[in-house]
């Protein structure tokens, strides 16, 4: 039997492989290249990106929770400046696709990257809406589908590559936001960020992040990935890349069962530096064992 | 390089107060090792994920061996403290800088170490030693071990095999009632280059202490991990200037340190 | 130093202490007084109740998931009248607290059961609207805050005890449905509910759930759980009931510094029958390793 | 009496085909435990919190032992398959109701197990046995197991000594090919009571053959738990009419069961 074809299409870019990397969990690739040949990977997707460099949050930034972790980093960031000049030329070494994950607190922030870019040899666009919305009193992008619908059109207008909106979990309804987002004219979707959790440290009693909340990552929070995924792939006809507690092929395989095209592995990098490569080695022998010529026929396959 | 390595833990026995003292078989990281990098260690729970960063008390590349000297401070380094000789555990490593061993060169070095900041400074402290022992280029003048402690001390004798010592206890029990600096001012002498991990609060006081008599001074600093390779920027710390990789007033201690020059921290 | 003052009041209701039995995870007590006395809690809540006994959903009902664990029973019970006979004497019989658990797909039928019970000797009427609203079209009650104020006036005005509102926690903002329960008149919210959840068995390519999706529980959601009753507490002047993965009297203390000034133990019976009454007895050593007089101190002490 | 006991394991070997059979200290539990009852295993990891119910393959009272046979299903079995004597596990238990011995009062009893629905018969008949050893006033006239394997034969020997044994196997590999009731057609001979366990298809058809016949038949369920003690209604199976207990047409496996009068249940 020839070997199966594990290779996927995102808004028209083929990626050799379902399996990518979640922002804000490897960098720009660096660093864990010393661990996986990024040239496995079906793409690199790097630490959200502002229009100038962020400070983020003060620390402690990350708590441990029970099967996974609270994040508060803040979108700290280089700026796109540095980001263009020192880590595009970095993953361009490598045959894999880029997304690059965008950050603002306005539109007019967005923007201004999403321009840049224009003219960078990135492949996809990754556009984070759990930023706090400055001028909507700080609540996010992603929690209002009108904000969803119009800044994706916003972005859309400038873009020189296609669009993927990153959906914020925390929200009533999944589905209205997938669906706000296919309205805006993205070319996919990816989900799920981070859930809001909050821990206290109840023997100093403070709490143990010093932004008090956090957002919520690791294999606890897969059952709500998978459902939400589930939800938002039957509400609407673009791509869906799923994401949230990926450590294995089989956590892999659950979300493109679902409905995802392709996947993005984030803490599971923390405690394991090959889990990306072993995943995608893990959906090959899959097909493989069960005879299936193309993880293609898997997408959306239990319904 | 750094790598994920299954380690067999050697040895484990504690020092009394809390602390731990356990030994790992882990040739592969202790090959690349250095003094004043530290090894992540996993917990075998699967509710608790995240690394807990523990610096190298001891490397003997030969045997392959890792000492590590740590204090049960939460659930994990209990779980840690309860495993046995003989069973496994993963850790990744070596990360971090290190301590830069040849400034010290021709120079009379301290080795500051406070409370659960010694244990990184006996390798430090073997490291300089072997030097002065074969003569090496970048060998020591003198090498004095500063160590300050709440009461009971531990690893005392074998800093004092590797140069002299001064010692600080914060209730009076052994050497200078104080704290590191008190114990220096007591001593009466000075160093031209110091090395040092402790709390912060020592570490401000040391930093301000060292500049204004212009010491080179070098500090390891402590944050809350989780890549601890430099991709999530979670364990930063403050600079007083810009750092060429965030570009902005911060920097990550797991790949840019844990060891700065001390000018270089914004430690207020 | 005297014994610390473990109780707490809900509405004017005295609780022996503040650890009381989620609704769903302890039937009505039977089968834990086994391995518990009842006489140690502060208060049992009962599985949902509805006004004619409900069949459920088909079997698998439960899926293992990390850290926790999805149900679909589908609020099988068996109806208000066989409860009355049956479980409110059985419980009478011990000296705690007894909340009863009201579901119902319409608000006629919430009605009913809150009716029936006013001649009841029991202390709390907990309202879950996490139900299917069978008349919006199987949306919740409870991720609509027009939907929660409405039906938390119309119990109000037939309730003879104290009515707690339970959240779902599958919504955008709760304290959007925090104070639209105050506003109906609630005298206490309990929060949270299950999130919902999905799980694909990949070999099997199924669902693993008969229902597709469940709810999920345990020590996996506590983070969200937190962060939630924190957040509530701070939108409303009426108690709060803090549940979600608590397992043990750490987890129990979070939610009494982030709000709560009870809580409920759900999954954790599953894995630790004994669960309720530990949490109880390490409760009472932290206040007196702590050296606090009262819990009551402690409610709402983070923020 | 239920309870949470931390058992100690005893033995653990392989029967091949990836079944284990594993001997349990477990003294309280063993204390109260009769044939058909289960207990609740929880693994050693966080991250699988949910008990594995295992049925009684054989009970030591004195010994205080209680014997498990299990496949290796998923994680959870495969992490039990992976523990050595010595280690320790929690568990829950006794569970569940178990079957009623003396209604084979002077009867010829067939015990009917299919696959990994095998091993609770084998401490059915060996407590059985006893009774006609000791000639109980409510012993059976005669037992007979009829066992149903895919392939290869497990605890066979076993259940030789407590009876006469039929056996069916899928591929003809022992005794007669087909299933249990192919079996017992072949040998001829007829039951005046059933107590069955193994997978639902057969339990369907076992529960037509001897309603057909006028035979009780009680048989013993399977289904996905949480509590196991009947709180959250996980675990239920359909009935043939209203159940007193939840009110509508379904019962509780761990708490009303696992065994029920096979005409008390909706199989289809
Ligand atoms: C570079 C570095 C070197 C260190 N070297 C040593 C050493 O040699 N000996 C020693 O005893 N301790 C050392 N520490 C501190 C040690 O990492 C913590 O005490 C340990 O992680 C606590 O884990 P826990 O599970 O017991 O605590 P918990 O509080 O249960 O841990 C929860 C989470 O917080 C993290 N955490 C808690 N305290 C700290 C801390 N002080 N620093 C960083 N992370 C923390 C844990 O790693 C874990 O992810 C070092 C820390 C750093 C950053
Ligand atoms: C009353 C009763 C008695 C049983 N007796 C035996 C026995 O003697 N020998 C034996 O080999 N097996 C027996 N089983 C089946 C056994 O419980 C499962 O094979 C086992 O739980 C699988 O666990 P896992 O972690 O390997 O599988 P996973 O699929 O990883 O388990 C995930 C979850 O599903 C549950 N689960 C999976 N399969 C089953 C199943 N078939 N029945 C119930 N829960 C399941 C697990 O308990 C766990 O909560 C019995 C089941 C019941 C209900
Ligand atoms: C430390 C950390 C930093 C993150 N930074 C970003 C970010 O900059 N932009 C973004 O869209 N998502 C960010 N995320 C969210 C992840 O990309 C991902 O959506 C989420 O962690 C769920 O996946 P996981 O459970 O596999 O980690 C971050 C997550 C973590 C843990
Ligand atoms: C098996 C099961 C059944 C439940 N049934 C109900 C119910 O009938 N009514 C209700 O309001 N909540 C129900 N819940 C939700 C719990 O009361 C609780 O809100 C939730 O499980 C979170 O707490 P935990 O993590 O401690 O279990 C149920 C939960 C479980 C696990
Ligand atoms: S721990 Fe991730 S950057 Fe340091
Ligand atoms: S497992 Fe809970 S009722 Fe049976």
């Amino acid at each position: 039997m020839s070997r199966p074809d594990l290779s996927v299409s995102i808004a028209g870019v083929e990626l050799k492989n379902p399996v990518m990397t979640a922002s804000g969990t490897f960098g720009s690739g660096m660093e864990y290249s010393e661990f996986v040949d990024l040239n496995r990977l079906g793409g690199v997707t790097t630490k959200g990106v502002a229009n100038v460099p962020w400070a983020g949050n003060p620390v402690p930034r990350v708590a441990e929770v029970y099967g996974g972790m609270l994040n508060a980093i803040g979108l700290q960031n280089p700026g796109i400046d540095v980001f263009c000049q020192r880590d595009i030329p970095f993953l361009r070494q490598y045959d894999t696709r880029i997304m690059v994950n965008v950050c603002g607190h306005t539109t007019e922030e967005y923007l201004e990257v999403v321009e840049r870019l224009a003219e960078e040899p990135v492949d996809l666009l990754e556009i984070n809406i759990s930023c706090p919305n400055v001028k909507e009193g700080g609540i996010a992008f992603g929690q209002d589908p009108k904000a969803v619908e119009a800044i994706t059109a916003a972005v859309k207008a400038k873009a020189a590559q296609p669009v993927i909106m990153k959906l914020s979990p925390n929200v009533t309804d999944i589905t209205e936001m997938a669906r706000a987002a296919e309205a805006g004219g993205a070319d996919g979707i990816s989900l799920i960020n981070t859930l809001t959790g909050m821990k206290i440290d109840v023997n100093r009693r403070t709490f143990v992040l010093a932004n008090k909340t956090g957002g919520m990552s690791g294999p606890a929070i897969k059952p709500i990935a998978v459902r939400m995924v589930y939800q938002a792939a039957h509400a609407v006809k673009i791509p869906v890349i799923g994401m949230g507690g990926i450590r294995n092929a089989e956590d892999a395989l659950e979300f493109i069962l679902a409905g995802a095209t392709a996947v993005s592995v984030g803490t599971a990098n923390f405690f394991d530096p090959y889990a990306t490569v072993e995943i995608v080695e893990g959906i090959e022998r899959y097909l493989e064992e069960n005879h299936i010529g193309s993880v293609k026929e898997l997408i959306g396959a239990v319904s | 390089m750094k790598r994920k390595e299954t380690a067999v833990i050697v040895r484990q026995e504690s020092l009394g107060g809390g602390i731990c003292d356990m030994t790992l078989q882990a040739p592969l990281t202790a090959g690349d090792a250095m003094p004043g990098q530290f090894v992540d260690l996993f917990v075998n729970d699967a509710g608790k994920l995240l690394p807990r960063p523990i610096s190298l008390c001891g490397i003997d590349r030969e045997a392959g061996y890792l000492r590590l000297v740590y204090r049960m401070q939460g659930e994990g380094t209990r779980l840690l403290a309860g495993m046995k000789a003989g069973e496994k555990l993963e850790l990744l490593g070596p990360l971090g800088n290190g301590f830069p061993l040849s400034e010290a060169a021709g120079k009379t070095v301290y080795l500051i170490g406070g409370g659960i900041g010694i244990p990184p400074m006996l390798e430090t402290a073997k490291a300089l030693f072997e030097k002065q022992k074969t003569s090496a280029e970048d060998a020591p003048a003198r090498i004095v071990s500063v160590l300050g402690y709440r009461d009971d001390t531990f690893l005392l004798d074998e800093f004092k095999q590797y140069g002299d010592v001064i010692i600080a206890t914060e209730d009076g029990s052994c050497g200078t009632k104080g704290n590191v600096l008190d114990a220096i001012a007591a001593d009466g002498a000075f160093p031209e280059l110091c090395f040092a991990c402790g709390p912060k609060p020592m570490l401000r006081a040391l930093k301000n202490w060292a500049a204004d008599r212009q010491i080179p001074c070098w500090i390891s600093m402590e944050e809350r991990m989780a890549c601890g390779i430099g991709a999530c920027l979670a364990c930063v710390c403050k600079t007083a200037d810009k750092d060429p990789h965030s570009q902005v007033n911060n920097t990550r201690v797991c790949a840019d340190g844990p060891v700065f020059p001390a000018e270089y921290l914004d430690l207020e």
